[in-house]
């Protein structure tokens, strides 16, 4: 195999790359569409939920840390929250974040 | 009677590794050191560095004979490790490390703005690169392929491929692939800076919309459909990956996702990271071939880094302006790293950019990505 | 220079699996489809049949060639899956799933009643209706004790039976096993109905007397050597399913016990899961006999559920009205759906009857039930 | 092998799922027995507390999922432990189901 | 037609275990009882009893199997246990529970003090009585190697050992060093009184000093490089104790330190357990033979507790009248119930006593002792 | 292999436990003393935070139960914190230890 062939090679592979990820990206698409169409008439009415739930969803994300934020509750209940988090988790406080911690009410 | 204390003590020595070691495995064992004081200290990737330097220290102490393997038939066990290395060999490890990587990818971004995925496939630019200089440099097309796909910033697939293709590179390849995914802090930036304008870092991009449970549980299935069938070779990777990923989205198999995320993925990189540490023998691991192979890798990924950064420049162009480019870098993978550092860039050049979940999109692109690209070097490649 | 990149594109076409697909091959994906809806969407036992499906999926996308078998001395290693298999095709996986379902199971209901064993024993009817038929349909007698074993409404035991006796039939008999056992709701009430009267239905049961620690701890060793005595080819089922009981009324091994009912449970289920499903490769599984089989499954558990209740309605007539029939069709395992099926009906005969405690009992003596038919087929049948 | 012999295989097999189970049965009746005898004159004494704890058990039973009262507690510290326990475990709050939270005092 | 109901129930019973079990057998069901009475209810080591126990039991039911290996070639899988045995048999699992053991363990009091070490040292004294006395009864040197390491009072190390030179005594081994363990509070107390003055166990000894995080993460470095240069063959047991250690000490693999002390180390022990109790089959464990290794066992373990103590008396001497020499007996490791040991019998002696940190010490210093010379006995004796 | 044979590896055997153990523990002794030499400047200011904590990593050591303390906490709040824990670790009560609950106010 020749150097030539071997840059040939790579822009192949660099090509099929793309044609993978393009046919997927195409699908994909075509696939939000099909059901953006079918949850169109759903949509309206429960759009106040999904709002007020994305932050929460937020949090609930990927891989992240516990993080708690801090509203309305006094410091002392705060303080026994992530004393029990801390111990129920074997988690040192030190290690802890707590973004915030919510009274629910 | 033939013992005497003297001559015990004498032969003890002769039986032990002190009368055996080699300078090449002290200076291994002193590699190793850096590497463990890297993970630890540096926070350079410890799950998988930690064990693979730890293996390289083991292997390097003569006479331990851990990788040694079992002769059929001679009715001797072989090495502790040789055992638990099947499973890299077989292309075991991997696939399964894949599926809790699955459980643990949410492709949400990836969906609400499809067009990340050719960030993905551009940031794989440098596995080309370093493939066709490694060539240059009279490495065999199998050993080029294993180099190259250091520039996928992935670290199962990069040692999948290598374990098929060029399994005497292993620890070299793992170790770079691993080292430069911590570094990408370090490589990025500066061609972040170099390769875009002011303006074009200050882009905000528009908020994704929400992904319905239903797209996400159709992602891993029409994924594994499409990459398996357009590269069948991809199947272990791809297939393992979406597994994982449909456990997830599912919602209804949570003891499952649990483990492959948890216990399951912890126990395969233990054994994988000891193992391919393992092989990181001084003899074939202390040449010019290994010094090379670092250079390449940086050489990859920087290239990578540069193919997702002027794909995200087109972007911008053909968008007007709306997507900003340096979500293009955090194409190479290196989950999700790469993506926390077109995060801080952008709110370096403009404090209420919030980059980080649009750079998800390409991240996550990008492992598909480097696994269809060594499906394809597998293919043309594998025996 | 012999390349171009019209001359690629068409390579890549030939070498993809777009070229080899079948029409057969697309009929498999999309009952893996089916299934996958009905493991999530209708929440048929997802635990195992979304694996399932996933394998099937896997297996039946041209030239992935995940369940290849390495070729011994070849050097090059077989498919991913192939590795996995393993586990199943020398009857280690359903061992260590008994270990966890008995880590997770209390006896006590049955120890409080041990007359609830005749019920286990009688809903195992199914299982010989089942083989007879099948018998007359020209099916081998491995292949007619295995589609016999699906009226054990018993997973585990199925996969552990056919793996032994007719592995080519392995998937068809899974999924019919699981999904006969997530459609109990709607197998067993019209049955139950049709053979008893309201009144028998009516009938309140006595509280099962409270069950002492000793009892709870003997029963797995007594349960052990009783059976395997009897019948040894059950030890590898029972052995393991008594192991797991007594690891956790022992109350000594909590660790034991939680790691046989979670992580070690859990990898071995997806293992399984994948495994299984890819042996349901389109030309093996495309046939005549997966849909008698499917038949077959459906009169195996109907007439299993017909046995428990006629022998429920036995004990209720001997029993002077004492025993609500309506327990005997928990007797076919399908641990704990059954039971749930009958504390239903029973409450819908009469509103303050609560056998959910009462049908535990037939329940887990189901599970022992089967066991021991599997182990008498095995020992009848096998090599 | 016949029709005829595959029916008799079928009637001693099921015979044999019979004589196993009906084997365990009386063995579990003798033991039950034996135990009994032993147990019954410990038994006076601490069965006000069995009683007692009759109910308790009966929420460790077998795979429930966690399930709690609400007696003597106010709604914003039952929100807050709901919270701690969402949090802690995991698990989304719409996922959780609370039967009861008590104040023990 | 030549079938009777008569026939097949006489038949059912000749191919039942009932018509082919013997005394012996029973018998060895019966130990495999007490062997669970004493794991459940007097507490001794059920993490590894209660599984060799039951794994006793299932082998001596005749006929059930679980122990015959797979023929090569003949397409018959083996018994079930047999494939999980192949752990212990190529000395996997005691090496990957020494890494759950090492993750588990704080070195810290023997790092504030390394002539914890000496102590270690002296309390592996039993190993080679029992070793010299068993070889004047006749014991092939290898045999002789592994009835003395039951002095070290490790099972895990016992089993490696025994495994690697005699494995026909492995389950006499196994059960007699868990059950000295288990023991240790009635062997060990006695010794104790009789060697010492109360003068000498009425010693406080000064506060341990601090150890810094930095200590803690290059001691199993170090440990690891020292020994296995100085033994070679010891590479798997401290190469994997060490291990462990690092991850619990580097504080930056949270989740392999966790899952090596949980998932891992739980299956391990689960599947070493049930497999090790399985080779007791009654031809084999009811010799003569396995009295006497429960007697030299006894021998060995007393004689490990009288070179700690010794030793002891003599750092008490030299230190003049600084260190406790109750603290050596703990030297035998059997972690950490020797050191508690050494705590009780100190206050006993004087009330303000607290023992058991300075007892920790020498109690992780005997582990890495008996390690050693279980190295030295392989170095020797292995083929 | 005569007895006596056997009697000199014995010998040996335990001398290179002890050569092994003896080295472990100079090389030991020689690194703390490196260590230490390095640690001694840093070591003045922050002792007094240490001495603080110890009483803290006590409480982490090794496998200790979860064990609290009770201060400044009302016993009401401390039966809440009780049966969280218990909830979510899945502990019935009976069979834990706590020895303090503190507010950390
Ligand atoms: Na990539
Ligand atoms: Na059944
Ligand atoms: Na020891």
């Amino acid at each position: 195999m020749t150097i030539s062939e071997s840059l040939l090679i790579s822009v192949f592979g660099l090509a099929i790359v793309f044609v993978v990820l393009i046919a997927l990206c195409l699908f994909i698409m075509l696939q939000s569409r099909i059901i953006g169409a079918f949850r169109l008439k759903k949509k309206e009415a429960p759009q106040k939920k999904t709002e007020q739930s994305a932050s929460v969803e937020k949090k609930d994300a990927a891989i992240s840390a516990g993080q708690l934020k801090l509203f309305d509750v006094d410091e002392k209940t705060a303080a026994i929250i992530m004393a029990i988090v801390s111990h129920v988790s074997k988690t040192p406080l030190s290690e802890l974040q707590f973004k915030s911690i919510k009274a629910l009410d | 009677m033939q013992y005497s204390f003297i001559d015990t003590l004498v032969k003890i020595w002769e039986m032990s590794g002190f009368s055996y070691i080699s300078w090449q495995q002290l200076l291994m064992i002193g590699i190793s050191g850096v590497l463990i004081y890297l993970a630890i200290v540096k926070g350079f990737e410890p799950l998988l560095l930690l064990p693979i330097a730890f293996g390289m220290l083991l292997t390097n102490l003569p006479l331990a004979d851990l990788m040694v393997e079992e002769v059929p038939g001679s009715g001797q066990p072989g090495g502790l490790l040789s055992y638990l290395y099947l499973g890299v060999k077989k292309g075991i490890y991997p696939s399964l490390i894949f599926m809790g990587i699955g459980a643990m990818t949410d492709f949400g971004p990836l969906i609400a703005r499809p067009t990340s995925l050719f960030l993905g496939a551009a940031a794989q630019f440098g596995i080309y690169v370093a493939f066709t200089i490694a060539r240059a440099l009279n490495f065999t097309p199998q050993e080029a392929a294993s180099i190259g796909i250091i520039g996928g910033a992935d670290g199962p697939t990069a040692i999948y491929l290598t374990a098929k293709l060029a399994d005497h590179l292993l620890p070299a390849i793992a170790i770079a692939a691993y080292s430069y995914m911590a570094l990408i802090p370090m490589i990025q930036p500066p061609l972040m800076r170099l390769l875009t304008t002011k303006k074009e870092r200050e882009t905000k991009m528009e908020q994704l919309r929400e992904v319905s449970k239903l797209e996400k549980i159709l992602f891993p299935i029409v994924v594994t459909i499409l990459c398996v069938l357009l590269l069948p070779s991809v199947a272990p990777l791809i297939g393992m990956l979406m597994l994982g990923n449909l456990f997830r989205e599912s919602g209804v198999v949570e003891r499952l996702s649990d483990t492959a995320q948890n216990a399951l993925i912890n126990i395969v990189t233990i054994f994988l990271g000891v193992t391919v540490g393992a092989t990181a023998k001084a003899e074939t691991f202390l040449r010019l071939e290994t010094l090379m192979i670092i250079g390449l890798g940086l050489l990859a990924f920087s290239f990578s880094t540069v193919g997702g950064l002027l794909f995200g420049k087109l972007m911008y162009w053909l968008s007007g302006g709306k997507v900003n480019p340096l979500i293009g870098s955090a194409g190479v993978s290196a989950v999700p790293m790469a993506a926390r550092v077109s995060q801080v860039e952008g709110q370096k050049a403009n404090p209420s950019n919030f980059l980080l979940m649009h750079a998800m999109g390409p991240n996550v692109a990008g492992v598909i990505g480097s696994a269809v690209a060594a499906g394809f070097l597998l293919a043309v490649f594998g025996q």
